[in-house]
């Protein structure tokens, strides 16, 4: 097998010119879809015949929570290859995910609040995905924190990427058991969100959203990895090429 | 016009939902950009502190 | 191996029985914050029951927080730690030997005590049977998750602090399932579902968990 | 065929190369004495010798195969003793030698008792053996902890200031055990300032940082 790929993969320099490359090619599109998604969910598509035009605030709070969880997939994998491999890039990666997961987990935990008072009359509900996204939001905050509290960067690496690891573990178990639980203290027929089908002109939006914000994190993520790069390598000679 | 503004008395929640996620995007643009800009500074500065000998 | 494991394990105890003002710690910690409860909401039984087993697990829960925090931090000051990592001995069976030393030491003797503190919430004694079945097997788990986040903040700046934040959320799953098996045997209903799961957690934990014990304290001792 | 020869070791603190692309060699039956100025990377060189670092890059060859540090064979053939001596304050000094050897799982042909008991007579430690090491003066723990070294019945000693805080009588017992351990066809790695007190036939040096 040709391994060459996974060498260039591990060198900064190489990842550093290609985010840099590939950045716009992930940026322009999350933005026309994101612009494209916002009229085709805020014109467009009709009101929904239980929850009127409340059910548009899916359009943001779903695409929230989706990235929210592939940040957090994307950290974990990126930590484990950079464990098992010791490669410097994937911790760079791993390092980069941390703050766009915790940002998009708080906004999909306020998105949603937002949206159960007017349709369940309450702020908070003890639902099991908002508590998996509670507890999801103290993993990325206990990830920076830990990161941030060792001052060796190896080290801080490396452990947090142990961190990483056990809370991927733990992520399902935490859901299913706040499942159990909810099932037997609350109807489950509160919280019942997903209906059978979507007619597509709600649908489309939704998915166009989806594949924007994801796109969104790609471009973010690509140039939070150069930054983070920058500063691991500022020894390097190849810095001083890419910077002069 | 003003209807849509209205979304069907859903507007107290909807604009601030809307308002909070975009202003997450923005943030992750700008703070992503800015750390980059920052990288690139130091990486400079520390150039010019210690240049590299001519061979 | 199983020797050396076992050394562990007497080292630990050995020192807890020199030192037993140290092992009480927990404990009392426990009855406090139990005992804390009925003056803080209501004096009255039959309300109290109904918080019961929130109030022990919670209570236990951060009981068994508090020492973990120097579960290795003394092995790693004065040099054994080191003496362990380089034993030529597998690192993922001494930190489990650790851990199974923790739990002989807070876990259980929490365990023990909880009927005790029942009584004082208004628990019917028909429940403690329950309650030790499901505080002993829920201890389990929460020393190693436990040891899996002392291990990680071990020698970090304010690593009490973040042992908790850390940890915590962890324990999600061992709270749900334990406070329901603790609800269950004081509503005089069966528990075994609740106990079984409360059983698989403590498995996969003492699968796993030892596993990232060690290579967190080979990355903490470098 | 030289017991260990490390090729290559570079360790980062940081920005800061600690060791960069070092290399050394250890005969068999020989001790190599480690010197260099404070902060010249003495006790990181150590650590990553016994596996406790794992080097940014490097190789180590222990009696003519490589081998990763972390491996259980060489780990059981190594005894590390760092600058501080590992004794548990509540245990007395025998209670921490049996842990230790148990620890290690250690053959003891004569038994665990008897061996532990010829170590501590060897460093002159038999007096306040069973003293709790709380008890005990700095240069007494040091010698407690030295009687590790016969005990783990390791070949390979890779010792971190050895001779510090010992009287004169101390450092000849450290000198006697180093002898004692040549002789056998052991090797030692000592990073030490001070006069180890070996004929220099049996002793190489390695002199850390000298090229800055």
């Amino acid at each position: 097998m040709d391994w060459t790929w996974f060498h260039k993969f591990g060198s900064p320099p190489h990842v550093y010119r290609l985010a840099g490359t590939l950045t716009p090619w992930f940026a322009w599109p999350a933005g026309l879809l994101i612009a494209a998604a916002l009229y085709g969910g805020l014109v467009l598509a009709p009101p929904d015949y239980q929850q009127g035009d409340g059910f548009r605030i899916i359009y943001v709070h779903a695409p929230s929570a989706w990235v929210s969880t592939m940040v957090y997939a994307v950290m974990a994998t990126s930590a484990a290859i950079g464990l098992i491999w010791r490669m410097k890039v994937a911790h760079a990666v791993a390092a980069s995910c941390a703050g766009i997961g915790a940002s998009f987990t708080a906004a999909s935990l306020v998105t949603g609040m937002l949206w159960g008072e007017p349709m369940w009359g309450t702020w908070w509900v003890w639902d099991p995905r908002l508590v998996a996204q509670l507890v999801l939001l103290f993993l990325f905050v206990g990830y920076v924190g830990l990161r941030s509290a060792i001052d060796d960067l190896g080290r801080a690496d490396r452990a947090s990427a142990v961190l990483a690891i056990v809370g991927v573990v733990n992520l399902p178990i935490i859901r299913y058991s706040v499942e159990w639980w909810n099932s037997i203290h609350q109807a489950p027929s509160v919280m019942k969100m997903d209906r059978p089908s979507m007619p597509i002109d709600m649908l489309a939006p939704l998915l166009m959203m989806l594949l924007g914000f994801t796109l969104f994190f790609a471009a973010v993520l690509l140039v939070r990895l150069r930054a983070e790069l920058l500063r691991r390598e500022r020894a390097a000679a190849w810095v001083k090429e890419v910077v002069s | 016009m003003s209807d849509f503004f209205r979304m069907g008395g859903y507007a107290v929640y909807l604009w601030p939902a809307y308002a909070l996620t975009f202003a997450v995007l923005a943030w992750n643009v700008l703070s992503a950009r800015r750390a980059l800009r920052e990288a690139k500074a130091e990486a400079r500065r520390r150039m010019g502190l210690r240049p590299e000998p001519r061979s | 191996m199983i020797g050396a494991a076992l050394a562990v394990v007497g080292r630990d105890l050995r020192l807890a029985l020199r030192r037993p003002g140290q092992a009480l710690q927990p404990l009392a910690f426990f009855a406090v914050v139990t005992l804390l409860f009925p003056l803080g909401y209501t004096p009255e039984l039959d309300k109290l029951r109904q918080i019961a087993p929130g109030v022990l697990w919670v209570a236990a829960l951060l009981a068994g927080l508090l020492s973990l925090e120097s579960l290795f931090r003394e092995d790693a000051q004065d040099g054994t730690l080191e003496q362990m990592l380089l034993s030529g001995q597998p690192l993922a069976a001494l930190a489990l030997a650790k851990t199974a030393a923790h739990w002989l030491l807070t876990g259980l003797p929490l365990t023990l005590m909880a009927p005790v503190l029942g009584i004082a919430l208004g628990v019917p004694g028909s429940a403690m049977p329950g309650i030790l079945s499901s505080l002993a097997l829920g201890t389990v788990t929460l020393s190693l998750v436990g040891a899996v986040g002392a291990a990680l903040t071990l020698g970090v700046r304010r690593g009490g602090v973040l042992l908790g934040l850390l940890t915590l959320p962890l324990t999600v799953p061992t709270l749900v399932f334990g406070a329901r098996a603790t609800e269950l045997a004081i509503a005089g209903e069966g528990l075994s579902g609740a106990l079984y799961l409360l059983a698989a957690l403590a498995v996969l934990a003492v699968t796993l968990a030892p596993l990232a014990v060690a290579a967190a304290l080979r990355i903490g001792s470098e | 065929m030289p017991e260990l020869k490390a090729i290559g070791i570079r360790v980062y603190r940081g920005d800061h190369a600690v060791l960069d692309g070092l290399d050394c060699e250890l005969g068999t039956g020989r001790c190599l004495q480690v010197t260099g100025a404070n902060g010249a990377g003495k006790t990181t060189l150590l650590r990553v010798l016994c596996g406790l670092i794992e080097p940014e890059e490097g190789e180590l060859w222990w009696r003519g195969s490589r081998i990763s540090l972390r491996s259980p064979e060489y780990q059981r053939a190594l005894c590390y003793l760092g600058h501080l001596p590992p004794l548990k304050d509540d245990l007395t000094g025998r209670e921490n030698l049996r842990f230790a050897s148990v620890l290690r799982s250690t053959s003891a042909p004569g038994g665990r008792e008897a061996a532990i008991g010829a170590a501590l007579a060897e460093v002159g430690a038999a007096d306040f053996a069973d003293r709790p090491t709380r008890s005990l003066s700095t240069g007494q723990r040091r010698r407690v902890a030295l009687a590790a070294l016969p005990l783990s019945e390791a070949s390979l000693w890779i010792l971190d200031e050895p001779i510090a805080n010992l009287d004169a009588a101390g450092q000849a017992v450290v000198a006697s055990l180093i002898a004692r351990q040549l002789a056998r066809g052991g090797s030692v790695i000592a990073a030490t300032h001070q006069e180890l007190g070996l004929p220099a036939s049996s002793r190489d040096e390695l002199v850390l940082g000298a090229d800055r």
